[in-house]
Parts: structure tokens; sequence; C-alpha cells
């Protein structure tokens, strides 16, 4: 495939959905798309994805926090094109809508993705607690930027320590 | 038993206490070391010779550790499992050894008839040591071993015996010494007069050797059939809380039990110590280290067997294999 | 039925080396109906942390996710970096990157293969085949000054030069691996001990794998042809001529056959690279202080386990914003689990066993009866049991 | 030398515990167990059970949620028991150091005997520091 015709994926798929549900679209280069996307068009749009052009695969869902708010990406790929979907996420309501009756293979993302940065996926199976340790205190998400490791470490142990308390 | 002091340094050192445990010890670096060379290892190296006193160091060391009884595991049945796991087979090893000191001259300690039938059932009751001693540990993978190896037991036990049975009927004795005797003498006289019976008894005798070792490979828990304790599934399946003496006992009652197959191999059907030119002391030693290096080099072959494909192996082949052979061998005895 | 209730403490101690990992069952009677992989016991937090150190710090954490595949991750890394810097590398590191990442794909599918052969038991198999690995192990050595880590790709290239009087010696110890990794194919695919452990332990077919994104040789075993190298080339890949492997067994023994068959198209492509590597330069500088325009990019690498990705986002500084990195191991949970699930509970543990040790903290294993509200866990040792009195049934 | 020593020295039972490392210095210590380094030659064996262990081999910068099981497994190992550090990573946090989730060393949740610098230390710095250990523990 060549990039011609993924800029034609991308095209096709700002005409089904319209500029104000996609927007700052780019394809650096070929097999890579980049886009925003609005939270309420996601699952239509993961699905006609996947349905239309054949982006069967998830890669992984990262978590990003922008500081104005949070995004969401959520990398899926056909054969050679990956097309990454950013969603942006106000801080104050830090949901998402889970896409994994979609796409299967994003179960465990989503849980990473609520675990680390606190964004919640609304509608997943078994949304609880993946990679932090089951006493780390509620509320401490470490992708977020207000936590720096000293902070993150009082929160946790009690003190600060580390070789730059010292 | 003419003179109490005699039966006593027999009992004692030799062919007593002392003289098993530095054998087994020894046939414990033979098997180390055969499998170390088989797998392009150098194996045990810096103690002593070679590292001929390597185990001597693995007993002593652990004799001194700590031994930890787990508080789930505080009962006395955990704690003197290991004990008869040591000592059954210890005790059981005089009998075997008695064809040795019978060629020598020597009184005998424990010989009598229907001593095999006795070797057979302590080395049966070895394995309840080691159910209850599992069970008792109060540990999953210690109840999971424990399980395994009485289920292992119900699928080789009955082979073993039925194959041990076939000399017996040969030599008309349940009295191993006899079994002896029969073999050095049924030997010669083949060698003096070859026949096609003898050629019989002999092919016969061999599928019995082969069926015999196979069991024993279940019964010592080597590699094909090492499922109670296997490293990778159950950690050390019934010997996992075992630590300290205990495991010390434990192991040495493994090395004692392996030579005490050896030497029952040995006697049933390689004519225990009798042979030519040599004393018959080392030629019982050559015959058992063989038998062990078999059965190293048999364990070094495979991978291991799931528990259920080894039970159901053995009902489907050995079981029917051993019944074949008694009965092949019940017919000859009629033709001898 | 009712009384099988056990409780392990949980002490990940395992003498092959394993991962600290767990899963949770739920069963509903005899019959698997989800799994919870309960991972995170390795989570050390590199991500946050390659947010406050520069680009060249950032090297040496990448390359420290994994001790395995750190190649990998170091070509992804650096990869993304480079897009988002526009920096263009010179031919020959491109050609060093691929020849350290197929010497290191050898190394790592040795390595499973002896892991493998010892869960099952076969403790000979894994001392032959970790001895021939040592041949694969000398040569990144000699390459890179280390056996694992190798440090050898850098923001802007490679460090290290392939020294051209070395090239003979090369391919003579290549030729060597690919001797004895035919070998050892034919010994996994006709010894009866293995074959029992391996046939149609843990399928799962095409469909499946595809709906949950497996990648790598998990996927690759089950007939999907999701090989990065062809898909998306990177580096010089689109160059190489090499073979995807792609086997439809779906098992145990797909596996074995997709990772060891593996091993000899690597070869094949490291002795290329060792013919047409050309001359030049092997980096451009790259310096410390030196900030990246704004931007983002993602890089995708085929891993020896699977598809790994790296996505960077930069802000102009001098160290990433962001850096989400997806290791290949927890894109291949779903369809483990799925491999698990709709079996019977006794054929559980040899599925975990063989799908790939780096997973498989197989003693752990907690299960959840639907309709009785008790959990507990299971041994894969009871399991076995279980299964025989299943089957026994 | 008393018998004891001479025994202990010459046995050394390890266990391998890998406390969240990277699996570097984890198929290194596997690694001494194959043909070309051999640590059987010294006695040494690799166990699996923490009861049957001397000398507890530990890798890794120790996340969070595993310090708890590496306190347990270090309590059931049978007196006289030693503690080797293998990696950079379980002496200090080696690369690791200031991420939120690490403990930064072995050391600072059970007491450690032997350092074994190197990321990651070659099979045979690991039984160099096996070996030097138990020739300097006291015994």
């Amino acid at each position: 495939m060549s990039i011609e015709e993924h800029i034609k994926i991308v095209e096709d798929l700002v005409k089904e959905f319209g500029e104000e549900n996609i927007y700052n679209t780019k394809v650096p280069r070929a097999y890579r798309a980049f886009a925003h996307v609005k939270r309420e068009k996601l699952r239509d749009i993961v699905r006609y994805l996947k349905e239309e052009h054949g982006f069967v695969h998830i890669t992984t869902i990262s978590g990003v926090d922008m500081r104005e708010n949070y995004e969401v990406v959520y990398h899926l790929r056909s054969e050679g094109f990956s097309f990454s979907l950013k969603v942006p996420v106000p801080k104050d309501d830090p949901k998402v809508p889970s896409i994994v009756d979609i796409m299967n293979g994003a179960v465990l993302y989503e849980r990473e993705v609520n675990d680390l940065l606190g964004v919640f996926p609304e509608g997943h199976p078994d949304p609880k607690r993946l990679i932090l340790a089951y006493d780390w205190p509620e509320g401490v998400h470490p992708l977020r930027k207000e936590w720096d490791i000293q902070t993150i470490r009082e929160k946790v142990d009690g003190k600060r320590w580390g070789k730059d308390v010292e | 038993m003419s003179n109490p002091l005699t039966t006593l340094v027999a009992v004692l050192f030799f062919p007593g206490f002392s003289f098993i445990l530095t054998y087994a010890l020894w046939c414990q670096w033979v098997s180390r070391k055969a499998a170390a060379r088989l797998q392009n290892r150098q194996g045990p190296l810096h103690t002593g010779w070679q590292g001929t006193l390597q185990p001597l160091a693995d007993f002593i060391k652990l004799l001194v550790n700590e031994d930890i009884t787990p508080a789930a595991a505080d009962n006395p049945v955990f704690n003197y499992s290991p004990i008869a796991v040591f000592a059954i087979p210890l005790a059981t090893f005089l009998i075997p050894i008695q064809s040795l000191t019978s060629l020598r001259g020597w009184e005998p300690i424990a010989s009598f008839e229907g001593d095999l039938i006795i070797v057979l059932f302590l080395m049966s009751v070895v394995i309840l040591a080691v159910f209850l001693g599992g069970w008792s540990s109060g540990n999953i993978f210690g109840a999971v071993g424990a399980t395994r190896a009485a289920l292992m037991m119900l699928a080789y036990e009955i082979p073993l015996s039925l194959v041990a049975v076939g000399p017996a009927i040969l030599a008309g004795s349940l009295q191993i010494s006899k079994i002896v005797d029969w073999q050095v003498t049924s030997v010669n006289a083949f060698l003096g007069a070859p026949n096609i019976q003898g050629l019989a008894v002999a092919a016969v005798l061999l599928i019995g050797v082969v069926i015999y070792l196979i069991c024993l490979l279940a019964e010592l828990e080597l590699r094909p059939f090492d499922i109670s304790e296997a490293e990778t599934e159950i950690v050390h399946g019934w010997q996992v809380e075992y630590s300290g003496k205990k495991l010390a006992l434990l192991n040495a009652g493994h090395d004692i039990k392996m030579v005490l197959a050896a030497a029952l191999v040995t006697s049933l059907f390689l004519g225990g110590p009798a042979g030519p030119i040599l004393p018959p002391f080392v030629w019982f030693i050559l015959k058992t280290t063989f038998c062990v290096l078999v059965l190293t080099n048999m364990s070094v072959l495979f991978a291991r067997f799931r528990i259920d494909q080894m039970v159901a192996g053995a009902w489907k082949y050995l079981v029917p294999l051993a019944v074949l052979q008694v009965m092949a061998v019940v017919a000859l005895s009629g033709v001898i | 039925m009712s009384e099988r209730e056990f409780v392990i403490p949980i002490g990940p101690q395992h003498p092959a080396l394993k991962e600290p990992e767990s899963f949770l069952f739920t069963v509903d009677g005899e019959v698997v109906v989800d799994v919870e992989p309960r991972i995170g016991y390795n989570h050390r937090g590199i991500e946050k942390a390659m947010e406050s150190r520069n680009y060249i710090q950032n090297l040496y954490l990448t390359e420290r996710v994994c001790g395995i595949c750190s190649n990998a991750h170091q070509t992804a890394y650096t990869g993304a970096v480079e897009e988002v810097g526009g920096i263009e590398i010179p031919e020959r590191a491109k050609y060093v990157r691929v020849f350290m990442q197929e010497l290191e794909r050898i190394h790592s599918h040795l390595l499973w293969l002896g892991v493998a052969a010892h869960e099952i038991g076969f403790d000979t198999m894994f001392y032959y085949v970790w001895r021939d690995r040592e041949v694969v192990m000398d040569l990144l050595e000699e390459v890179s000054g280390n056996r694992c880590n190798y440090a050898m790709a850098t923001v802007g290239g490679v460090r290290r030069d392939l020294p051209r009087d070395k090239y003979p010696k090369w391919h003579k110890m290549l030729d060597k691996l690919a001797e004895r990794t035919n070998y050892y194919i034919k010994v996994a695919s006709t010894e009866k001990t293995i074959l029992e452990r391996a046939v149609g332990v843990g399928y799962l077919g095409k469909e499946d794998m595809i709906r949950l994104s497996g990648s790598g040789p998990n996927a690759r075993s089950s007939g999907v042809p999701c090989d990065i190298r062809k898909l998306t080339p990177y580096l010089i890949y689109d160059e190489i001529p090499f073979e995807q492997i792609v086997v439809d067994n779906g098992d145990v023994l797909g596996q074995v056959l997709v990772r060891t068959l593996e091993v000899v198209e690597a070869v094949k492509i490291c002795k290329w690279v060792l013919d047409n590597i050309p001359e030049g330069e092997i980096a451009v500088k790259f310096n410390p202080l030196q900030r990246l325009p704004e931007g983002e990019a993602v890089y995708l690498v085929e891993a020896q386990r699977g598809e790994l990705i790296h996505y960077t986002i930069s802000d102009g500084r001098n160290m990433p914003y962001r850096h989400k990195i997806r290791a290949p191991t927890l894109g291949n949970i779903p369809s483990l689990v799925e491999r698990l699930k709709g079996g019977y509970i006794a054929d559980i543990p040899i599925t975990i066993a063989g799908i790939d040790p780096c997973f498989s903290c197989t003693d752990r294993m907690a299960f959840y009866d639907e309709g009785k509200d008790k959990t507990w866990t299971w041994t894969e040792g009871e399991l076995s049991r279980y299964r025989k009195e299943w089957y026994s049934r | 030398m008393s018998i004891l020593t001479w025994a202990r020295t010459h046995s050394p039972w390890l266990i391998h515990f890998n406390a969240g490392a990277c699996n570097a210095c984890d198929i290194e210590v596997v690694a001494t167990l194959t043909p070309r380094f051999d640590v059987e030659r010294f006695g040494a064996l690799i166990k699996g059970s923490p009861r049957h262990a001397d000398v507890m081999v530990v890798s890794g910068s120790v996340p969070r949620k595993i310090r708890d099981r590496l306190k347990r497994i270090y309590e059931q190992m049978p007196a006289p028991k030693f503690v080797v550090a293998v990696g950079s990573c379980a002496i200090s946090g080696g690369v690791f150091q200031d991420c939120y989730n690490v403990m930064e060393g072995v050391d600072k949740i059970i007491p450690v005997d032997a350092y074994i610098p190197g990321c990651p230390p070659k099979p045979e710095a690991i039984l160099d520091g096996v070996v030097k250990l138990l020739m300097s523990a006291g015994y």
C-alpha cells in the first residue's frame, strides 16, 4: 500500500463522520496516520474502521495527560497501516466509552489506562485494578502530570525518600 | 547366630549400615556424574577426587542446617515419616546383600525362606511413609505430590511384584540367596551344555528385567516418572516442606532405595555376586553400579509424562506384559 | 467434588525463569468460563521515569524494559525518536540494527525452546539447547561486548561497527546455529514424549486469534500472517529476502515449529546482512541536550514475542513529553486467556505451560466457582489430578 | 577448616528469586546451570523450594507488589541462610532509581550478604560471587 491509499482511507473517514467529529488528521508517512476523534463518536468510528477498512487489530491504548485535558489514544492496525485515534477527555469527567465489545483485544489496555491515568472505561466488563499493587491508595494515578515521584512516595509510603531527599 | 560380636559387626559395619550408607552415597555420585556427562556437563568436580565426596558434603550440610517445622505441619506424622523413609530401605537392604555374605561363608544375618516377599513389601511401605509425610506437611504441593506418589504406586507396584516372582518360580524358592544359587548353577549347566530351553528362559527373563527397570524408574521417582516431585510443576512435591535433618534423611533414604533396587536387580536377574576371576564383593559392586548407570541413562533420555499418561501406560502395557511374562515363566518351569 | 478447597500461599518461586504472574479462573462446573490474568508484579514505572530523563538517558531505560528483547525495545525507541526528530540514520547503521535484532531473535527463541523442554521435564534437551545457544551469546558478546543488554543502538545510528575481518568467523558460527536448530526441529517434531505433551494442547483458531489481536509467534502458530517486518517494513526489512513463518497448528507444537523455523530464517537474514552491508558512517551526531521538534510518532517493531509499539510525544524539549511502550506479552494475554477458555479445567496446566514460559507462573491459579460463593486456588498438580478424575468418569 | 565448614562451602544450594528483574539477570542465573558454566561442579544446585536452599539469589529492583513475597520466601529458608543480590538493580535499583514503583534495592527489604554488580553480571561472575560468599561468610 502506498501513502496515497492511506490518505484516501483517512479522507473517506472524514467524509463519513464529518469535520466536527474527526479533526486534526495527518498522515506523516506511509503506514501511519493520526486523528482527533470526539468521545461520543469513538465507538462508531472504531466500528466503521473495523468493518469497512479492515482495522481488526488493536495494538494498544495509550493514555496521555495533555495538561489541559487527558487524551486516550487508540492505536488500530489494518495489515501494516497503523491509525492512531486520539480522544480528548476533559479532566473533570475522566471517562471514555469502552470498545471491548468491538475490539476484544482491548480488554487489558483499557484497564491499564484506568489504572495508570485514571480514565474510566464505561461499559468495560471487568474494570478492576490491573497493574498497581493491591494496597496502592485510591486516586493516585502515576501517569498524571501532577504526581511526581516524591509526591507519589509521600502518598504511598507516608514519607519522601530517595537520593534527592537525603 | 553363633557369635553375637560377629553379628554386631556385620550389622553395624559390613555388610551393615555403615557400608550401605557409604555405598548409597557412592551410587548417588555415580548417578549424578553419569547424568551430567550425558547432558554434556561435568557434574560434581571439586569436592574430593572428581567430586566423589559431593553427596557426603550435601548430607552433612543438611544434617546441621536448621530444621524448620512449619506451623501447619507440626504433627508426629510429619516429623517421623522421614525416619521411616530412611530406616526402612536401610533395614531392607540387609536382605539382598545376604547373597554376598553367604558366598563368603559368613553367617547370614537375615536370610530365610520368603525374604523376597518381605523386601517387596517393605519397599511398598516406604511409599506409604512418603504419602503420609507429604500429606501431613500442610502444603498444597506436598499434598499433591503425596497423592501423585500413591497414584503412581497403584500403577507400577503390580508389574513390579509380578516380574520379581518370575525368577522365584524358576528357582522354586522365595529366598533371595537360593535364587542366586539357582542362577549360578543353571548358568554353569547352560555353559556346560547349551540348549534351547536355556535360551528361552534367558529371553523371558530379559523381558522381565526391562519391565522391572521401568517400574523401578517409577518407584525411585526418576525422570520420565518423577511426577510426584516434578520440579517445574509442583516444586518438589511431597518433599517441599522438609528441610535440614529431615531432608537429609529423605535424600539418603532415596539413595539407599536406589542401591536397594540395583541390588535386587542384581540378585534376581544378574546372578548376584557370582562371577569369574574377581572376588564376589567386586562383582557385586560392579553389577549394582551398572544397574545404577542403566537407570540413570534411562532417566536422562525422556521428558516427563503426565500422571494420566503414566498410569494409563502402566495398565495398558506393563501389567499385561508382566502377566504374560509370568505365564511364560510358569510354562518354562515345567520344561526344565 | 465439593470438598476440594485449597488456598496456597502465593510465592512466585520457580527454578526455571519465570516472571511472577498469576491467573484467576472462573469456572462453571467443569468448563472454564473466564480467566482473569493478574499482572503487574514487575511494574516499575518506566514510562513515568522516561518523562524526566533526556533522550540519551532513556536509551538505557528502554533497553531494560526486558533483558531478552532489549535490542527490540531500543530499535523501537530510537526509531520513534528519530522519526519525531526527522533524523536520517546512515545506511550502514540500519544493517547493524537488523543484524543485532536477528541475533537477538535467535537467542530468544533458543532460550524459549530450552525452557519449554524444561517445562515438560526434558532437562537433557534443555541443556543441549542452551549449550548451543552459547554460540549466539558468544557472537553477541563479540559484536557488542555484553551478553544481554547490548547498548548497540543510539539515537542517530549505532554505537559499534561490525569489523569486516570477523565476518568469515561469524558466518561459520551462524552455520553451526542453523545446523543445530534443524536438528532440534527434527527432535521436537518426532520425539514421542514431546509430541504427547504438545499436539492439540491449547488450541486456538485463526478467527479467534485475529479477533483478540494476538501477535508474534503466538498468532503465527494459529495461521495469522502478522509479521510486522513484512506488513510495515522498517529499517531495511523490505530489501531482505526472507520468509514469514506461518503454520496453522494452533497448538503448542505449532509454536515450537514457528519459533524454531524463525531461528533458521534469522540465521539467513544475518548472513545476508553480512554479505550485503555497505561501507560508511555508523551514526550521525546526537547531543543529549539537543531539543527535538514538537511532534509524535508510532514505531512498530517485530520483537521476538510479537508486535512491539513505542509511541512518543515530544513537546520541544530534550526529553519526551510522554513515551508509551506496549510489550508484546501484554498483547498476547487475551489470546492466551482464550486458549484456556472453553476447555475443561483439566487441560489448563499444559496449555499455560506450553504457550509461553514468560507468562506461566503455572502453579498459581485461583478459581472462582459461579453459583458457589467461594474462591480457591489451584495448582497445576491438582489440575492434573482433577483432569484424571474428570476423564476417568 | 572444620568438617561443617567444608560441607557447607562445598554444597551451596541456591534458590533463584525474580524480584521484578528485566530477565537479563535471570537468564544469566539459569545459564550458570548449563554445560558451558555448570554450577554443579562446585556442588551448587538450583532448588525450587526455599526450604531446601541455603543461598537466595535475588535479581531485580523489587517493585512494590512483590515486596512482601520476597520477605516471605526469605523467612521460609532454613538457617544459616544467605542472600546474594545479582545485578545493579538488586543492589541499588540501578537504572530504575526514581521510578515510583521500585524499592531501590534488595537490602531495603532483607539483609544481603553479597553483591554481584553488572548489568547483567556474566555467569562466571555469579559463580565467583557465590563461591566468594561461602569462603568469607564467617564459617
